[in-house]
């Protein structure tokens, strides 16, 4: 199977290098990402711009690193929060059943039922903007898919034999959730939390489109590529592409570790890996 | 004593499986069950091992009635059960590896400390390589399997052991070693046994008492009686005899 | 014709499909529905010619003006009828002003009527309006359209079936409104000035400005207007041609007089004069706009000459050392501790404002002064607005007095939008009083005059633009001409503000 | 009589973790006719179900295969692609009862559904025909009609054993691997299914029957194999194994000894690890008698692969 | 074949608990609605005002404010609009200056066909790709589907749709770029409809595919490893039976759960869409009635969406215990 390790070392690589970028290029470039320059309006990639520049002069390049830095910080830590919370909401109710089941299914149609968008204007607008309430609102809509998808695996896979031998072994609720129940239901939870990355990440710039987000100046990848759609019908292709690049690259190798990741979680794809 | 009084289990409440079953068995002794497939040996033996809850009638452990089921049972009383389950592949959590799957139940109970120990004791004796435990449950032969479910139903010393047709994907060398295994520990411990099989000649070998599951004449009638939901294919329909409880030795 | 194809939307010399922005919240003109004329369902008794000059429409002649600008007298027009058959009357007139001015109605643009005292009908065909102190641009409001009594009243004006099924005495009746997608119209047969040759009218709603453009391209529109960016995709397109509507619609930075920093007239100065407003029209604009200096556009015959304002980084700077604003470690200006440091606001999501801002921001910082730009919705700016500049923009051409004393009259200070930056100065106060209370022109225009004249020497705003109306024609159609365009505009604005009178091609 | 199936030196090799290999089946070589019926017996993880799985081409991913097993039309199966068996062998030239049955069922649709896609496959029964033929095939393994519309999770293991075994039938296969076809059945049940079994190798099919059930082995086989530690150790006629000369192999004498009705001992000691097999003979450490020969593997000679086979009495006499 | 009859009683039984519960669930959401719009810092006047009340004095707005029963505790408004629904009167939208049942009845049946049949595409289409792409894990039909998906997940809806008009429209010229007719018509026939459906609807689904995709083929690639499979495989089923009726079968439990929880999130990609599109839909009005405060248009809307997720989800629970025994009707 080397084309999957190759896969992974690739995923790996790019994953090391996002992080990297995000960490040190704004410490190391002391260059201001928001710097106008009318007169370097719109230049294709070059020399001086490897990544060319957008329609008030700023630099591409410094600007998806930037950009990078805001989405990855509220792609990820959306993601995180949704998925904590929605797994365990979703395991609890599956593996308890009963009234704490309905009460937290209830809990999770009641959230559902205000339109997201709608959900998140409130949040964002209750505070200042800023990353924060985004983070939040993203995160407050977010956990109910994955609650739902892991309480169904857990109804599914909790009238399973092995959960009576663990039951007659003297196991507790709690532990038959955790060691038994969520060890199964992981590979949907992690699989959640990889499209909720860049979900929030366009999510971002959705609030920010309607002035709840982050200010629109501010460098997101969301917004970037957002306000470079009128370049785009223009001809000029660049300020949508490196953005655009730097939420898919990203995600793709995200979703490449978090794929080998669930291959290990499977114990019968696992003996057939090689690493 | 473990005794099961008035059983009735199924799951459907109005087709009961077992309808009206009692059986005793006395501390240290080592009862077998034998009947026709389908009868319901596996319900009953999950209701006395707290794990199925009947319909009518009660479970009373050495004289203290069964107080709730499943997770619903105090902790001493589930565990005072060591369950051999029928099916080794289906009641295996896939992801733990032999080595966890045998110390789950010390570790599900707080006794983490003795986990390893009690497992480096009873792996030898079941017949399981170190090289075996490492080994998640597809990457063994359903023999092997067992012999981790045998491992894993003595880990914790249960005063009680329930063995569904431990020897059925056995042969006849695993089988005579692991039956052993279990009259070691019962001798050890004094734990008593229900086993179920379809193997008259072993479980007499085995077992102190066999009790045999047979057809009824009067189906409703009987209190006392074992009666199959089903009538098994080789029972002739309307030709049905006296139940049975037939003792050895 | 196939779906989408080029021809389809141009297939008639009688129809017309444009493509806007804004939709409207209400047809009701009682609610605010065009109240700045034009608005094609709807007659005012005043309309504006291609040059702004108010001529009659329901109203037979211009307006007399008695007792020194407190009684406007309207004679009616005979003989017109609304769409619906029943005939127009000076009842309707009084009926229409008298709702707006209703406490009861939802009208939020009827303080533009707190001049009227009272308005009657002198029999069929004369309305009076009596004012309740002189103001002479009254006879501008007079463009907005007049309800049939007949038809509106009866309903509950705020919410009525009339909000949305309009009759009008207009040129065009309105046979459908699906909200979000579009409005049509027919012509009126009956319409006073003639049927109009354009049969067909078709306003699309298309609040995204990429997607009008697409839209446009695919042939699906007829025109429509575009911001500047978009407007150049257009320019190698020979079946298209761009219309170049002037406007008063400005731009500019409002700098709070309760900021220490923003409130020192020196700062205001320097900012003023450092920011490189050709560059922003150039850049920002593509050169559709012009540099502002002030609400009133420097070629409007209200400019005051010669308080134009060039780009002078230097100037700006030594305003700035000489009033004892140093430059500060990281290049930022202090000055008794305080740093030369102020949050601009812009309405997220206005691209046009956010690059204005930024530009600004980026010459400020040339001239040593940091100017942090922010974003958010007007709820959370306008809390903020004592404290923090904010981007404006705004622009009606009508009359000066409409922008200028809103924008600068003390007694509005910090009241609603009107006057932001609480700018305070007693002679422009006094002039702008001047100015609305009438008199000849000259005498206006002398007023205003001074008004301009204040600014300059006190910049409460930095006025960077004024923006040109873009739009983006189907090149078959000859002789399209454009208003002078307000901040605002809505259905009657771009070229096709007078498509009732555009003839057929031979 | 016509040879279905040839196995020539299969080995079945996993690939483990850190580069380590556990040698499941090897050099297995037998040759199965038409008609025939030929029990495999051997300790429980001695590679009895993997050399099935290989049969069918069924291993999972990290397990190597060499050697050959050829159908009597000459098919190789080792080398046959994926496309060719899961069109032409599986089910149609091989059938399969798998070892733990229920698990081996999908578990969200009835045995019914099953049952029907089966037969719709594989006869192409649609139908009126289709419903007759579920309930016959059924009735075949005798599973109850009454229980056709349940799911796998609500069977008893002997009914679950009862619906692999009418899946594994309906094919009509020309050769049937059965791997513990009798398991959670009760003795007339047992006796049933080897009936039907024999029935099924008497109209002229071949059967593989894995099993640790020697009653019923002995009730349905012509020929015994026993398998130790991967490898075929002995292959003997039935009626030899089971008669009164029993088999030749020390490990197979242990094996029939330790049944219940008989010492019900264990063979001493435990198998080897098939990760590290010893370079000699794999019994040699449990063997009562081990010789020094007993360093080399002993080759599988005259149906029997051990240095000391043992001998009937008479023989042994007549060599004296 | 006499297949096995539906467990009409139990399914009844959890459809009646759940409507039960809807009740006091609809209470709760319109509150907590209310209390949310009241906290906002937006101001219902001056969005009634709109951008008339940008000129607008204070006397003039605290009037408007006065007329529009804004200055009343939002408590007091959600009692008088609950005790007002419960008689069939919806209230008037402040936003779009209508009653808002007529609001609703004009649009809503737009907004279902889009969002039903940009789901039903969304499914069907996402279950067919991830079974493809689950087939061979790793293979180069594997990864573009993937690669596609993620990609697809990364990409607004806006901009999906812009570009979406922009191929279709402008460089191909076959499909009309957004309204519900052609912008000249007048009437909606069916097929100017249906056609113009066609771009608005494969964006939505495009936007709701990845879930799918990605979930079926983490199931069915899940389950292909499995046992169960390598019985069927034993068994000589072919490989599209393999891969459907066991493979999928086993693996169509999350996708269910999805047909439920994806609701909100159509809804929210319905709202972008229905706004790029100009299709006259109700979702669009919800931002605007946000923003605008618009309390009744609000109520109404979060009702409807309410209604639209709780039949999602019974649905999906419903069909939770038809497809996978073990789990049952309760909950
Ligand atoms: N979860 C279940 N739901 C419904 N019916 C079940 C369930 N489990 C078992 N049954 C049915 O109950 C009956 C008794 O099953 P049980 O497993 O107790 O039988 P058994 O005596 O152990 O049979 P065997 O010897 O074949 O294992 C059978 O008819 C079986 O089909
Ligand atoms: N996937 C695997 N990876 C590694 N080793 C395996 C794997 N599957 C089976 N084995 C090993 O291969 C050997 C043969 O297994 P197999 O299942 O064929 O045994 P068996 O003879 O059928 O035993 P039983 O009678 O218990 O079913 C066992 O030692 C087992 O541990
Ligand atoms: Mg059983
Ligand atoms: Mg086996």
């Amino acid at each position: 199977m080397g084309s999957r390790t190759r896969a992974l070392r690739v995923s790996a690589g790019v994953m090391a290098a996002v992080v990297l970028a995000v960490l040190v290029v704004p410490l190391a470039v002391p260059l201001d990402e928001q710097a106008v320059d009318l007169g370097a309006k719109l230049l294709p990639p070059g020399a001086a711009h490897p990544f060319g520049t957008d329609e008030v002069g700023r630099d591409l390049l410094l600007r998806c690193v930037y950009g990078l830095r805001v989405s990855l910080l509220v792609g990820v830590v959306a993601a995180l929060v949704a998925t904590v919370v929605g797994t365990a909401a979703g395991a609890l109710a599956g593996a308890f059943g009963g009234w704490p089941d309905r009460l937290l299914m209830r809990l999770v149609d009641l959230f559902s039922a205000v339109p997201h968008l709608l959900l998140g204007i409130f949040v964002v607008a209750l505070f200042r903007p800023g990353i924060w309430p985004v983070v939040a609102s993203v995160a407050v809509t977010h956990w109910l898919s994955t609650a739902r998808v892991v309480r169904a695996e857990v109804l599914s896979l909790r009238s399973r034999p092995y959960i009576d031998a663990a039951v007659s072994g003297g196991a507790s609720r709690w532990r038959v959730t955790v060691r038994h129940l969520l060890p199964a239901v992981l590979p949907q939870a992690g699989l959640a939390a990889v499209l909720m990355v860049p979900h929030a990440i366009w999510h971002e710039s959705a609030l920010s489109f309607l002035g709840l987000g982050l200010p629109t100046h501010r460098a997101s990848l969301g917004n970037m590529v957002n306000s470079a759609r009128g370049s785009l019908l223009a001809g000029d292709w660049w300020p949508t592409l490196f953005p655009g690049l730097f939420i898919i690259v990203p995600t793709l190798a995200l979703a490449g570790l978090a794929g080998a990741w669930r291959a290990r979680l499977n114990p019968r794809h696992r003996s057939e890996l090689t690493l | 004593m473990l005794e099961l009084r008035g059983i009735t289990a199924g799951y459907d409440p109005r087709d009961p499986v077992v309808r009206d079953v009692s059986l005793t068995i006395g501390d240290g002794e080592a009862v077998g069950l034998l009947g026709p497939s389908g009868c319901g040996k596996s319900t009953l033996a999950r209701v006395a091992a707290l794990l199925h809850r009947p319909d009518a009638g009660s479970v009373v452990i050495d004289g203290e009635p069964a107080r709730g089921w499943r997770h619903r049972a105090p902790r001493e009383q589930r565990t005072a059960f060591g369950v051999v389950f029928q099916q080794p592949r289906q009641s295996a959590d896939p992801r733990l590896r032999l080595r966890d799957l045998i110390a789950e139940p010390l570790r599900a109970t707080g006794r983490r400390a003795e986990a390893d120990t009690r497992v480096g004791e009873l792996a030898p004796v079941v017949g399981l390589s170190a090289e075996l435990l490492a080994r998640r449950p597809h990457e063994v032969s359903d023999g092997q399997l067992q012999r981790a479910c045998v491992a894993r139903a003595l880990v914790a010393r249960p005063r009680w052991l329930i063995c569904d047709e431990m020897t059925a994907m056995l042969d006849a060398s695993t089988t005579a070693a692991l039956v052993g295994v279990v009259e070691a520990y019962r001798r050890e411990s004094g734990a008593g046994l229900l086993a179920v099989g379809h193997d008259a000649v072993l479980l007499e070998r085995w077992c102190d008492r066999t009790v045999r599951w047979e057809p009824l004449t009067r189906p409703f009638t009987v209190s006392r009686g074992l009666r199959p939901r089903t009538p098994g294919p080789q029972t002739p329909d309307g030709l049905n005899t006296v139940p049975v409880i037939r003792v050895t030795q | 014709s196939a779906p989408g194809g080029g021809d389809k939307a141009g297939k008639g010399r009688d129809e017309l499909v444009v493509g806007l922005a804004n939709e409207p919240e209400t047809l009701s003109p009682l609610l605010g529905y065009g109240k700045d004329g034009n608005s094609k369902i709807f007659d005012g008794l005043l309309r504006r010619d291609s040059a702004m000059k108010l001529e009659p429409a329901l109203a037979a002649e211009l307006p007399k003006v008695t007792d020194d600008g407190r009684t406007y007298t309207y004679k009616l027009r005979k003989g017109v009828t609304f769409s619906d058959g029943k005939p127009f009357s000076a009842g309707d007139v009084v009926f229409t002003y008298r709702t707006i001015l209703d406490e009861k109605t939802n009208n939020a643009a009827k303080g533009e009527l707190a001049a009227i005292d009272k308005v009657t009908a002198a029999g069929d065909d004369t309305v009076v309006f009596a004012l309740k102190y002189p103001y002479a641009p009254f006879a501008e409001r007079t463009v907005l359209p007049i309800v049939p009594e007949h038809a509106a009243k009866g309903q509950d004006v705020n919410t009525g079936s009339f909000n949305t099924a309009p009759i009008g005495t207009g040129p065009y009746v309105l046979t459908g409104w699906s909200k979000g997608e579009k409005l049509t119209f027919k012509a009126n047969p009956a319409y006073w000035g003639g049927e109009p040759k354009v049969k067909k009218l078709t306003m699309a709603i298309i609040k995204d400005d990429d997607v009008r453009a697409t839209r446009l391209r695919s042939g699906d529109l007829d025109g429509a207007i575009l911001p500047p960016n978009l407007v150049k995709g257009f320019k190698g397109d020979k079946s298209k041609v761009t219309l170049t509507a002037r406007t008063t619609d400005f731009r500019g930075v409002t700098l709070p007089t309760a900021n220490k920093v923003t409130g020192d007239v020196a700062v205001r100065r320097a900012l003023d004069l450092a920011v490189d407003r050709d560059a922003m029209v150039d850049k920002l604009l593509e050169g559709a706009g012009r540099a502002g200096y002030g609400p009133v556009p420097t070629d409007s015959e209200w400019f005051a000459k010669g308080t134009e304002r060039p780009h002078d980084l230097d100037k700006a700077k030594k305003l700035l050392d000489d009033a004892g604003w140093k430059p500060g470690g990281d290049g930022i200006r202090e000055k008794d501790g305080q740093r030369a440091a102020f949050t601009l606001w812009f309405p997220a999501g206005d691209k046009l404002r956010e690059e204005h801002a930024l530009a600004f921001a980026s010459d400020a910082k040339k001239a040593g002064v940091d100017v942090k730009v922010q974003s958010g919705t007007w709820e959370v700016i306008e809390p903020r607005m004592k404290e923090d500049a904010v981007l404006a923009g705004g622009g009606n051409p009508a009359d000066p007095d409409f922008d200028l004393y809103n924008l600068l009259h003390s007694s509005l200070a910090l009241d609603g939008f009107n006057n932001m930056a609480a700018y305070s100065d007693p002679a422009v106060d006094k002039a702008l009083e001047e100015g609305r209370r009438g008199g000849d022109k000259a005498t206006r225009k002398a007023a205003y005059d001074a008004v301009q004249r204040g600014l300059a020497d006190n910049p409460g705003y930095v006025f960077l633009t004024h923006v040109d109306h873009l739009y983006v024609m189907n090149g078959d159609r000859k002789g399209l001409t454009t208003q002078v365009e307000p901040h605002d505009h809505g259905l009657g604005a771009g070229p096709w503000w007078n498509v009732e009178d555009w003839q057929p091609a031979k | 009589m016509t040879t279905v199936l040839s196995v020539r030196e299969l080995s079945v090799r996993f690939r483990m973790p850190g580069g380590r290999h556990v040698a499941a089946v090897g050099d297995v070589s037998f040759e199965l006719a038409a008609g025939e019926c030929l029990v495999l017996v051997g300790e429980s993880g001695c590679g009895k179900s993997v050399l099935a799985s290989a049969l069918l081409g069924l291993l999972p991913g990290n397990a190597e295969t060499s050697g050959e097993a050829r159908l009597g039309d000459g098919l190789e199966l080792l080398s046959a692609d994926e496309r060719t068996l899961a069109r032409t062998v599986r089910g149609r030239r091989i059938g399969l009862v798998p070892q733990s049955p229920a698990a081996h069922l999908t578990p969200v649709r009835t045995v019914r559904a099953q049952l029907a896609e089966t037969v719709r496959e594989l006869t192409g029964a649609r139908g009126a025909a289709l419903a007759e033929a579920v309930e016959a095939a059924a009735a075949r393994a005798a599973f109850p009609a009454g229980h056709l519309d349940r799911y796998p999770h609500q069977l008893s293991g002997g009914l679950a054993q009862r619906a692999a075994t009418a899946l594994a039938l309906v094919g009509d296969a020309p050769l049937l691997l059965a791997d513990e076809p009798t398991t959670g059945l009760d003795r007339e049940l047992v006796d049933r299914t080897a009936d039907e079994l024999r029935r099924h190798a008497d109209a002229g099919h071949a059967l593989l029957m894995i099993t640790h059930d020697l009653a019923a082995a002995e009730r349905i086989a012509d020929r015994v194999a026993v398998m130790y530690a991967g490898r075929v150790v002995e292959i003997a006629d039935a009626a030899v194994f089971f008669g009164a000369a029993g088999p030749r192999h020390p490990y197979a004498r242990g094996l029939l000894d330790a049944l219940p009705e008989r010492a019900f001992a264990p063979v001493p000691g435990m198998p080897p690890e098939l990760g590290a097999l010893p370079a000699g003979c794999a019994f040699a450490a449990r063997c009562a008698t081990p010789k020094e020969a007993c360093e080399a593997v002993p080759a599988l000679v005259d149906g029997v692969a051990c240095h000391h086979p043992h001998r009937p009495l008479a023989e042994e006499a007549s060599r004296a | 074949m006499n297949r096995k009859a539906l467990p009409w009683g139990p399914m009844a039984r959890m459809a009646g608990r759940r409507l039960l519960a809807a009740v006091p669930l609809l209470a709760v959401v319109t509150f907590g609605v209310f209390a949310l719009a009241a906290a906002s810092p937006f101001d219902p006047a001056k969005a009634y005002a709109g951008s008339a009340g940008l000129g607008a004095r204070r006397d003039v707005l605290d009037q408007l404010r006065a007329n529009l029963g804004a200055d009343e505790p939002f408590v007091t408004r959600w009692w008088d609009w609950l005790g007002a629904a419960l008689t069939g009167d919806l209230g008037e939208s402040t936003a779009l200056r209508q009653p808002v049942s007529h609001v609703i009845g004009e649009r809503v049946g737009w907004s279902v066909l889009l969002c039903g049949v940009a789901f039903v595409v969304a499914v069907s289409v996402g279950t067919v790709l991830g079974v493809l792409a689950a087939r061979r894990r790793g293979g180069w039909l594997d990864r573009a589907v993937t690669g596609l998906a993620y990609t697809l997940e990364a990409a607004p809806p806006f901009w999906l749709g812009l570009l979406a008009v922009w191929f279709f429209s402008v460089e191909l010229g076959v499909l009309p770029a957004g309204g519900l007719t052609d912008t000249g018509a007048d009437v909606a026939t069916a097929g100017q409809v249906a056609s113009h459906l066609v771009l608005p609807a494969a964006v939505l689904a495009a936007t709701q595919l990845p879930w799918f995709v990605l979930y079926v083929r983490q199931g069915v690639g899940d389950a292909l490893a499995e046992d169960p499979v390598r019985g069927a495989r034993a068994r000589g089923l072919r490989e599209r039976t393999v891969l459907l009726g066991h493979a999928l079968r086993s693996g169509l439990l999350p996708v269910l759960t999805l047909i439920g929880s994806r609701v909100p999130e159509l809804i929210t990609g319905a709202l972008l869409v229905e706004t790029v599109f100009s299709w006259p839909g109700i979702a669009s009005a919800t931002v605007e009635a946000a923003t605008k405060v618009d309390f009744p248009l609000l109520a109404a809307l979060t009702v409807l969406a309410t209604a639209a997720v709780l039949v999602g989800n019974l649905l999906a629970d419903l069909l939770y215990g038809l497809v996978d025994p073990r789990i049952g009707f309760d909950g």
